[in-house]
């Protein structure tokens, strides 16, 4: 489901339903249902036997989805934040720095959301372990059935314990070389590691500590020198979303020839009064054009008007000239957590 | 400037950390939204930077509480849990905020304000156990809410910023306060300077401008509409430019695009006698011969060269900032913002075929907003995101050989190169 | 992995932050330049992870100290100013370090590593009245230039990509750790995967999905010039491809563009009896089938579709990047890194008006590396300056009746809108 | 001279001669001098009775300079650098924040370079005074010959003194309204700050204390609060800088022309081996062309190279498709210092 490379949607499949950026709906596909949404209504039988990626029309309307097979990013956009989650560009880079291999066995506290634990078990794959910790009944619950669901239970083994107080210790040896503790006070848990066969000490260890504050942070570090990590190495990893669009180029001669056209028109209304003190009916001697300029309004089609002010101008209309420029999303993550980093020599014998 | 007079516009700093700009008039009624609604008058004379709570219309009462301007209510690492402290122990109990319903209940028994805010804390079962992080947030996000005060505040450019930033962003073009302060810098804005501007935003960067400026010196708007965007400035009715011809060396000067780079084109100004005038002819005579001495006043000054060129605009930068730079006096700035890193590139290209901007350079500034509770020190966890950079260089004048061929020429690459380049190629 | 094998290619780090890469080859002089030369054969089977002295050129010794990785050389507040406490008041004694004289005096006398740092820190009369702070960063710093150490650590993609940063950024195209590792969990890169990609670093991409690979799946790199760029994959010789005809399911498969995408191009290829050939012939003809063989792979794999496609590379990407799409499956990522956002943005655009990529958004991401002394947290004052940035998106099969009118008509808007439009517009 | 709109370099001035981006040298101007640089020798009496902003050519050579007026910022980029600067994003948000105006008060400890003194100068002209504190004796006699050599001793009142120690307080009432802190521990400095005639307290006053550790800042909001400010709110500023640039446009038509050419010739090397075994003499009628790309050499002109390779190409060069992109510095300032932000209502009488 998450690990393999599958092609064709079967019935029972968990598929993602791409509805638009912000709404992703995860679906166990099942024949003659339906996924009502409020684009339209999605027969689920339209889905089986189409390719994973497939764009699938509503029953009725011009709405239309995307079919898509699950993976741990996406997963993590489809979820309803139960809480904070590890957004991607912390957790890949978590697994890139703890050396995070296929056959890797990971001890991760607490499973939150499980956004994490998905990535770290796509990382070490069938012939690897996460074992991971929540303190929180409901969330291990949730957590439990999940990785269940999404047929990762082999690979994911979930413990509810607060390891701050209880440790690590299950009933068999986790013997990992990574770690990764997100918890209000991961010093309390360090000591912890160090309690039963937690570690593999024949290889080296490599910690993370993910707290969003930097008082945490000082903490850690002192507990970390304290107990042996080396290495030890603090950073923030900090996101940017941009998106593409076209920009109408507006020349300077355009603007001239707009204050001009203003300029004449204006021009034209003060001829014109005279006039009509004067000789009013010359008016009727002007041409069509020219009494359609005196109006002096915007609206007027003869109004020289080269950006479409006024009108409804879709982005890289014909007509008009585009240049290309980059957008940031409106709110940025602006902090998610400092990581702290450390390694832990193997023992020598 | 300690005292709220009438006639002021004040920038009310609301518990939600929302703002609103009020103008005090007498015997209006002052509404703040759900914050409540005092009368003008009971304003006049209050000091400035100081909470008041509403008490009724009439009546108003300082508080010792600062408004939250300094506290999330973003999402942070298990906010939505209770934590508690138990000896070392960190203990988790889950969300447990009261009800709608229940704090609705306190509310219509007619409790207020602060008396609310303890009543909630009181029937909040764990708020003994949380942490003091914990309690600081919790009564702060309750104040926000149910606190009916408010803290006024002096108008200032930096304030207008932020009010924009917060309801339409696009308005100011995505112009965040460090990058219009280093845009000051850059410019060299300073008392007694005379700068020639366009300024597509409501006149922020005009204003800021102004307050470097105090009472010397001239700000000169080229427009490109009929009419320049002058809506920020009305808060600042010190600087308004106005067509009286009674106003002497007006701080605010405009001139459309038109007039500035095609002056051949401007109708010939016929001078009258204007004691021969009478009534609204005269009126209408004296105004038309102001704007004609400010335009002769603004194309002097093109010809003497301003102290700097600054730019906020979405014409075709390429295209308008080598026609301003033109009225640059040499060795000064050129600050050009965009709201799109890609508009400037396309300028920096362009200005360094065209000899007369030394060093072209784009600068990104971002401001980084931190949350400084005790113990709970963190960069804010969400922001606005901007895209706007600045694009700053000297203007500078090509040798006279270079000059004397003009401005063709000078588009072209040549033979001449700066000194650091001698030697590398 | 926990001990040095001969063979080998180990990442020394250097007291000064510096790295280096060596290959441990038996009966071999390893120089570290300025830190000292010992031979391969002392370095075999000691432990990686470890802090060495150079005793001499066959003896070292394991000292506690751990390598200057976390401290700044750079400027700080103060830095050049010894700063110390007497009771609550900071003192400031200016810059009273040793004159180099007096060090290389010390250094002649015959003192070596810990003895002669000690030597020095004895003769700096102030040493005793610096802070914890200062002591510590004085310490660090005479360390870095005196100490014969060195520790040695595992080969790994991330530390490859380290050492290019540090000598040649413009190689890995201003690369960043970060932004190489969301690119891995973007392009949803898993043990078993089959993945299309162009790599113009010296194989870092490559080099960091085989990581993730293990030995399942499959790196196919489409190549631009004749032969691809493995400089970088050298240091993991478990993963070089080689022409070797009897090696089985290569981990990396190479192929060049135009056999990728003009296989029609392609001189057919004759058939022979393997066994009535002799010599050279044989070897040659055995290795030329082993490379059409390869190709029908790719091309095979081709039509079934990657897992992903990943692009890092210079060629016009407006232009290659919906070339490679063809090749993708349904619902994988895709993902593109270039040094230059313009790049991805005229990406952006194209493959907007291309139906075949949901969602293609830009990300940048940047780290910031702190100093984590005690007292004395702050980011590092400096930083590499990285452009980088990436797009990803995910291949759809646009409904057939769109596929049906041919890739052509895909490239112009289409009626049909994605849910979302249908009710905003 | 910093603070008038001077357009003619006269004798005595001081300019800045712009040499490069890095090099920026501060000359008095005396007639019959001259300025010997590596690039060449510039005379005094070629500045004098130009306009500023002027670029002027060495007595020899192709080499030239720009003279320069002096601003705060160009002050700053000529500075050796003695110790390290505010540099100018982040004096311009102090200066902005601090709501410094033309006549403002302003309190600085300690002066350090004297870079941000001299953007203080500007923003408080004529009519407003810098007081400012330099503990370090050499520094602030270094200063005080700045300011009075810039023409600012009028503006800028500079004090010998540890401001932590020995307060503010000097002959005259400061009366700020503006307080700013580069000290190594502000909140020593703070309390003093309420000793003697400092603050103007009928006026609301702005402060900023600047300090590169965190540490400094939790002391720091700690000794603001117990004082009386609020409003106290903490940024960092990260600014970058980027250049233009153009980037070669490379299709995927000229990159398969490429490989059909390598192709092309080794097929007929390959051809001409074969035929060489059988008939020798058949090479020489192959036509000259022909003859060449057998070389199969890329200096061989008639090898297809679209994009110059191993030629010296120019950026922008003609004869080849060029795309904008921007470049950012190769090593950027990470991290100047946290500013954190107060303010004191001013008392009610």
């Amino acid at each position: 489901m998450f690990l393999n490379s599958k092609r064709i949607i079967e019935e029972g499949d968990l598929v993602l339903i791409w509805i638009s950026r912000t709404v992703i709906r995860p679906v166990y596909l099942k024949k003659d249902e339906a996924l009502q949404t409020k684009f339209g209504h999605f027969l689920h039988n339209d889905m089986i036997g189409r390719p994973f990626g497939s764009q699938i029309s509503a029953t009725q309307g011009r709405g239309f989805v995307h079919v898509l097979a699950p993976t741990p990013e996406l997963w993590a956009l489809s979820l309803p934040h139960r809480t904070q989650i590890v957004y991607s560009p912390d957790s890949s880079y978590i697994i890139h720095r703890l050396q995070i291999r296929p056959d890797s066995k990971v001890v991760e506290a607490g499973t939150g959301s499980g956004a994490l634990t998905h990535a770290l078990a796509r990382a070490v794959g069938t012939d690897g372990t996460i074992f991971t910790y929540e303190y929180h009944e409901d969330r291990h619950m949730q957590a439990v059935k999940e990785f269940k669901d999404h047929e990762l239970s082999d690979i994911i083994t979930c413990t509810h314990r607060n390891v701050c107080e209880d440790g690590f210790q299950i009933e068999k040896p986790t013997l990992a070389t990574a770690v990764f503790l997100d918890l209000p006070a991961p010093w309390t848990a360090i000591p912890k590691l160090f309690e039963g066969e937690i570690l593999n000490r024949k290889e080296a260890v490599h910690i993370c500590c993910f707290s969003p504050c930097i008082e945490q942070v000082s903490k850690t570090v002192k507990v970390l020198e304290e107990h042996g990590f080396q290495s030890i190495e603090m950073v923030e990893n900090q996101a940017k979303r941009w998106e593409g669009h076209e920009s109408m180029v507006r020349s300077v001669d355009e603007a001239l020839d707009v204050l001009r056209d203003v300029r004449k028109r204006r021009n034209m209304g003060i001829e014109r009064r005279k006039r009509k003190r004067l000789v009013s009916e010359v008016e009727a001697e002007q041409s069509e054009e020219d009494k359609k300029l005196l109006r002096g309004d915007y609206d007027n089609p003869v109004v020289y008007n080269p950006w479409g002010k006024g009108e409804r101008v879709k982005e890289g209309d014909d007509g008009y000239k585009w240049a290309p420029v980059s957008t940031i999303e409106p709110e940025i993550k602006n902090h998610t957590s400092y990581l702290t980093f450390a390694l832990l020599p193997p023992l020598q014998d | 400037m300690s005292r709220i007079s009438e006639g002021d516009y004040v920038f009310m700093q609301l518990p939600s950390g929302n703002h609103k700009i009020v103008r005090i008039v007498a015997d209006s009624l002052i509404v703040l939204g759900k914050f409540g609604s005092v009368s003008a008058n009971t304003l006049v004379n209050l000091p400035f930077y100081e909470t008041y709570d509403i008490i009724s219309k009439t009546e108003v009462r300082k508080i010792a509480a600062e408004p939250a301007d300094d506290l999330e209510t973003s999402a942070e690492s298990g906010i939505n849990d209770v934590l508690t402290m138990e000896g070392n122990k960190i203990q988790y109990h889950g969300n447990q905020t009261l009800s709608m319903s229940e704090i609705e209940q306190f509310k219509q028994s007619g409790l207020k304000g602060d008396a609310l805010i303890k009543k909630i804390q009181e029937a909040h079962q764990d708020f003994d156990k949380k942490t003091e992080f914990s309690k600081a947030k919790y009564l702060k996000r309750k104040k926000a809410k149910y606190m009916h005060t408010f803290c006024p505040l002096p108008m200032t450019c930096d304030r207008l910023l932020d009010l924009y930033i917060d309801k339409d962003p696009a308005r100011v073009l995505g112009m965040d306060p460090a990058t219009l302060a280093h845009m000051l810098s850059l410019a060299n804005v300073r008392p007694g300077g005379r700068y020639l501007i366009m300024d597509e935003s409501p006149s922020v960067l005009t204003t800021a401008i102004l307050e470097r400026l105090g009472n010397k010196g001239c700000v000169v708007i080229a427009h490109e509409n009929e009419h320049p965007n002058l809506d920020g400035l009305k808060y600042f009715p010190q600087w308004m430019p106005s067509d009286d011809f009674e106003g002497e060396n007006p701080m605010v000067r405009l001139i459309n695009l038109l007039d500035l780079f095609c002056p051949e084109e401007t109708l010939p100004f016929v001078e009258k006698d204007a004691d021969s005038l009478k009534g609204t002819q005269k009126t209408q005579y004296l105004r038309q011969l102001y704007r004609e001495n400010q335009r002769l006043w603004v194309r002097k000054q093109c010809e003497l060269g301003f102290d700097a060129v600054i730019v906020l605009s979405t014409l075709n930068l390429v295209d308008i900032v080598p026609r301003l730079l033109e009225f640059a006096a040499g060795s000064t700035p050129l600050v050009v913002y965009s709201d799109a890193r890609e508009n400037l590139v396309n300028l920096t290209l362009a200005l360094k075929k065209d000899l007369r901007v030394l060093a072209p350079t784009i600068m990104e500034t971002r401001l980084r907003k931190f949350q400084t509770l005790p113990g709970r020190m963190h960069p804010t966890m969400t922001a606005k995101g901007y895209s706007g950079v600045l694009l700053h260089g000297i203007r500078v004048l090509p040798d006279s050989a270079a000059v004397a061929v003009g401005m063709a020429a000078q588009r072209k690459k040549r033979k001449i190169e700066p000194a650091e380049n001698t030697v590398q190629t």
